[in-house]
């Protein structure tokens, strides 16, 4: 297949771009996302010069509307794409995503569903303090009936997009911010990645790192450090978190005994903590030492950049937690 | 605008069946036959039956937790709906959803719901549907004087203001939100003025008086089909039973409420309908009859309509 | 210490009222919480009586202004104890809990805090469907300076209010709906139960059940089955989740080596995840076999009776679970 | 009222601080010296000067991203807020907290804040607190008119309004919200006139000229103080840079920048001063020339303060 190389950020677009193209019912909706607001928002990137603002809609600064009125427009047959520009603010529309967009088709008995896509930035990146970096998958994984989708590489950003456009269920699809430039090969054409599908980043036979979202470079990085001390870890990019691919994990953990996840969002209660139950129930067996957990300080995000530093799980850290089980 | 040239009889009608609907699941509810609370719409008939009545199949309704006669005035069967409050197979959502999540997307009812003050962005969005597909449909959205309060009832309006939304607010103000009346919970006395706000039409009615309802109604609409936006629309009106079936609503000061009865939309509809010639007394009697027979039969139906079995607990997560 | 039966629920109005008498600074704030609307809240209770309309007021239907005002007046000098009418609306208040009380006293580095309760009724009891039933503590728990609280006895309700009220940091408070009428002796006066400080309901030497609220009681009917096929279950009421007693969970676990987690929430991502993590990492070498959970399944709230007799965990799914790893 | 009776030389001064506060950290953000971006407020001085002249030390200020501003003019310490800004152990909040982060809780300032609409439910709060305390204090609540739009604005005023709380709603209406036009984001001209939703005084000023701000905050505290409750004002103003550090603005036609440009509300209340003869031409630099020298000192101690060190970064989270 053809590709080029082009940024996370435009390949994110690219998909967009091409779903609306191909399927006029796909609109987006958010805070900056036209013309003007471009250097605000994750979104845009040429896509409103394309489409104009009837299908690129600006909004006010209205979260509760902006995913609530999605919810009415995806039930009747539109496609919203709709975007928080921080994901720190989904505490704000929280009851629309959980109580209507995720509940509809079950609630309705299939009558009615909610095909539409949350796009959300996330992490902490430049020092913005307590309100501007959070990671907040975890609350959307204790909601039945959304998927979530956090990619790490350009390609995914654009073949996961346009699965998650076409998906009929509600999509919580997060880029982080550290994400948004770095640039990769990317497909042309009609690009699909399935949800629930993780990717082996790296294979290893020592210990199983699980990450998604930016915690897999970094993983990348501390596998690196590692196989210079002689120790071989693998990699997965669970690439959705909802549909969580099980089998991944398991197969990964039945070959290494040993899993390390990582995460950027806070400790407790978070997404790590999922995937280390299911591991000490399904995978119990095939474990060898203690399930660790490398993740931020159960704090808000601290401004300083002195202190950014050491909240932001990192190589060292994730390195010294497989230290601990080797 | 009077009610000759209207279907004051089929408003009429409407009216009757959602009382009788009601009236019947009070009777059952009692007897113990229904899970769970139900909020009944007694009382409110005109607000339904007159707004609803301008309403074309494909266009849309967005409901309440009281919304039992907005489903029935669109349309819905009565039989699904009485099953689906019974908890049985043969609901509109086979027992998942219940009495405060009823839907029917053949009728373009986007279902009653749980969370007070929901369906405005709900139908907010539904409302951008219709004006980008380039269709002349409207969005119908309901919500309670205690709705008018919650945040969404701000953003939703003010978003469909400056898109310019076919989205008619219909405001039921009962005077109350549970047992909190609309003095202690707003500092003004027309919610409908809040329509200043977001720089579009309000309007007061009586909505007692269905007639009054579907005329304020039908401007909004019409001027919605062709582009000219969004309207509130405040009804006042009045539950005739408390908040749910358990509550004896012993807050409501009994003098105020006997006056309230005195204006049952149903009894003024019926002497207009009589006054003018419209109706005989027997029509009026047959409609009564035929909702009493109708309603009967879906307290039957649900009876016999079995339970869900377990097995479908897991169905239906996600649409594939 | 005198004592004396009453419900749950009189037990927790017993607590607010307490405090109120002792501190002046105490209010109730939340729907229907006057004197009409006690038919509907699960507090008022004859504390309305007592304190009038300056004390205990009525809010409308304002979720977010009822959280979000508590942030500010607890800030310069009140201890609001507020609630919602149902868990399931924490969705519509989520940002005022999570971004301003939660991160106040660290993101101002002490100068302000926000000693408030937050009362939540929880669960599904009667069939009331999908936006009137659900149990949400683990979006909370996610949230880095909240504490949860989640008594399964009166006496607890009582003891748990009382220091919940004078904890310094907001507190999110659940009485789940099925405990309201239960009954047990309840110490008179100035009675407190510690945060943190989880009890051993039942001991028991071959499995640890791990519960809070009104999972308790089931796990006791199950530990009673249990027993009378020779599996000798030890339960644990963790009576809050944040702060979490590990040592407790832990001490247990290195007795019986077996552990279950039962709680009335999803399954995914729910606190029971948390648990087992902890336990994965921290107690990993006391574990003889898989961490199992006994959970709600992952879907929205069925109303039909029929339906939520299934979704509710009961006895007999605990009972089965400890099986698979007798 | 006129201009006489007023501290109005304390209040250019007020505004001149701000102004530099605020330019030399656009320099040193420029200089690559600031962490992240930071929402300057020049242009906006007679908003925060002309409301808060009217506060006592034991009133209370509740303040947006945007607000430095507002932190000054309460009293705020610039060297403390600068060193904030710059991430340093100096700051309010040991640099925990950041521009959009800080606070100072013996001057009543509860922290600026990085959720647009948040101020609102807080504030209204806090004026819960100092009515039930049966003081005569007041908060004193800013946001901007894109905050406006948001839900907490709705549900804090209704509150307000049915508890006749002494908060003043103070809507810094810079006719943007980033890139999005009042026009775009709203259907009505004033944002003053949504008062009229809770029953509440709603008054549109002159956001640039400090008199008639400091006069229409005058009677609303004093309103506020005797029990008169809430008040809602909008002061129409401009911001003089992008929305925040990074932002060209070029977004905003340049002919109308350049118009507003002109009502700089520095130079208005400069030339007002000297045309009473209030102050001379000397005594006017020597604001300006004494404002440089403090926000030197407050850039030279923030750059000279320490860094957070590692071991900070788990205290505090807890209230013990
Ligand atoms: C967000 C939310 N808050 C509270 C409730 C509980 N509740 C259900 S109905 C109701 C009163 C609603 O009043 P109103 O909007 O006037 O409608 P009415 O019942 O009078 O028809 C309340 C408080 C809820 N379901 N949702
Ligand atoms: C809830 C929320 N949504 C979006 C943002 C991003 N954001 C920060 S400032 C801003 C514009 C605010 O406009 P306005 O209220 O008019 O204040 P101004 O910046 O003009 O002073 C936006 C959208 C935010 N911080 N919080
Ligand atoms: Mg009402
Ligand atoms: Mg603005």
């Amino acid at each position: 297949m053809e590709s080029k190389m082009m940024t996370f950020q435009a390949a994110a677009a690219e998909g967009v771009a091409q779903e609306m193209r191909r399927d006029p019912t796909v609109y987006c909706a958010g805070e900056e996302v036209s013309a003007h607001g471009q250097a605000y928002g994750v979104s845009g990137q040429g896509v409103f010069e394309e489409f104009g603002e009837k299908r690129v809609r600006n909004t006010p600064i209205i979260e509760t509307a902006i995913v609530g009125h999605a919810v009415g427009a995806a039930a009747v047959g539109l496609r919203p794409v709709v975007e928080l520009m921080f994901m720190d603010f989904l505490g704000i529309c929280m009851d629309e995503l959980a109580n209507q967009a995720a509940k509809m088709h079950y609630m309705f008995a299939g009558q009615y569903k909610a095909p539409m896509v949350l796009r959300v930035s996330s992490g902490a990146v430049r020092p913005a303090g307590a309100h501007h970096s959070q990671s907040l998958e975890a609350w959307a994984a204790h909601v039945p009936g959304l998927k979530i989708v956090a990619p790490s590489t350009a390609a995914d950003a654009k073949g996961l997009m346009i699965t998650s456009i076409r998906d009929d269920n509600p999509v919580v699809f997060i880029e982080h911010r550290a994400l948004l430039s770095v640039e990769g090969e990317v497909p042309a054409g009609d690009y699909t990645v399935p949800l629930g599908k993780a990717r082996v980043t790296r294979e290893g036979s020592d210990v199983t790192l699980v990450a998604w979202s930016a915690m897999v470079p970094t993983c990348l990085e501390a596998a690196g450090e590692l196989a210079a001390e002689g120790i071989d870890a693998e990699v997965i990019d669970l690439r959705s978190l909802i549909p969580l691919d099980k089998e991944a994990i398991l197969s990964s953990v039945a070959k290494t005994g040993k899993l390390v996840i990582a995460h950027e969002a806070t400790r407790t209660n978070g997404f790590g903590a999922e995937i280390a139950a299911m591991v000490a129930d399904e995978g119990f067996d095939l474990l060898k030492s203690p399930i660790r957990r490398v993740t931020a300080p159960d704090i808000p995000v601290p401004c300083s950049p002195a202190l950014l530093k050491h909240f932001v799980p990192n190589a060292q850290k994730i390195r010294a937690a497989v230290i601990t089980i080797s | 605008m009077g009610a000759t040239g209207l279907d004051l009889l089929g408003m009429y009608r409407c009216m009757v069946r959602i009382r009788t609907f009601e009236e019947h699941i009070l009777t059952e509810w009692r007897a113990g036959e229904v899970p769970g609370e139900v909020h009944l719409y007694s009382g409110e008939e005109a607000v339904a039956a007159g707004v609803i009545a301008n309403l074309r199949v494909d266009d849309y309704v967005v409901s309440t937790h009281r919304g039992h006669g907005h489903v029935l005035a669109k349309g819905g069967d009565p039989a699904r709906m009485m099953a689906e409050v019974f908890g049985r197979t043969g609901g509109y959502c086979r027992g998942k959803g219940g009495t405060m999540h009823m839907a029917d997307a053949t009728l373009g009812i986007l279902g009653t719901n749980g969370i007070v003050g929901a369906s405005l962005p709900i139908a907010t969005g539904v409302g951008l549907y219709c004006q980008y597909m380039a269709t002349d449909r409207v969005s119908v959205c309901f919500f309670g004087d205690g709705a008018s309060n919650r945040g969404t009832f701000h953003e939703s309006l003010d978003l469909a203001s400056i898109w310019k939304l076919p989205v008619i607010y219909v405001c039921e103000n009962n005077y109350y939100g549970m047992a909190t009346s609309v003095e202690e919970h707003m500092n003004i006395n027309d919610i409908a003025e809040r329509a200043a706000s977001y720089g579009i039409p309000g309007v007061v009615v009586d909505g007692n008086d269905v007639v009054a309802v579907h005329d304020a109604a039908a401007e909004a609409i019409i001027r919605a089909r062709s582009g000219g936006g969004t309207t509130l629309i405040e009804c006042k009106t009045w539950r005739h039973h408390g908040h749910f079936t358990a509550d004896p609503a012993y807050y409501r000061d009994p003098d105020v409420h006997n006056e309230h009865l005195q204006r049952d939309p149903i009894i003024r509809c019926g002497a207009l309908l009589l006054s003018q010639g419209l109706a005989t007394k027997e029509a009026l009697d047959a409609v009564h009859n035929e909702a009493i027979a109708e309603m009967n039969a879906a307290v039957e139906f649900s009876k016999n309509s079995p339970w869900p079995e377990e097995d479908e607990l897991l169905v239906g997560l996600y649409a594939e």
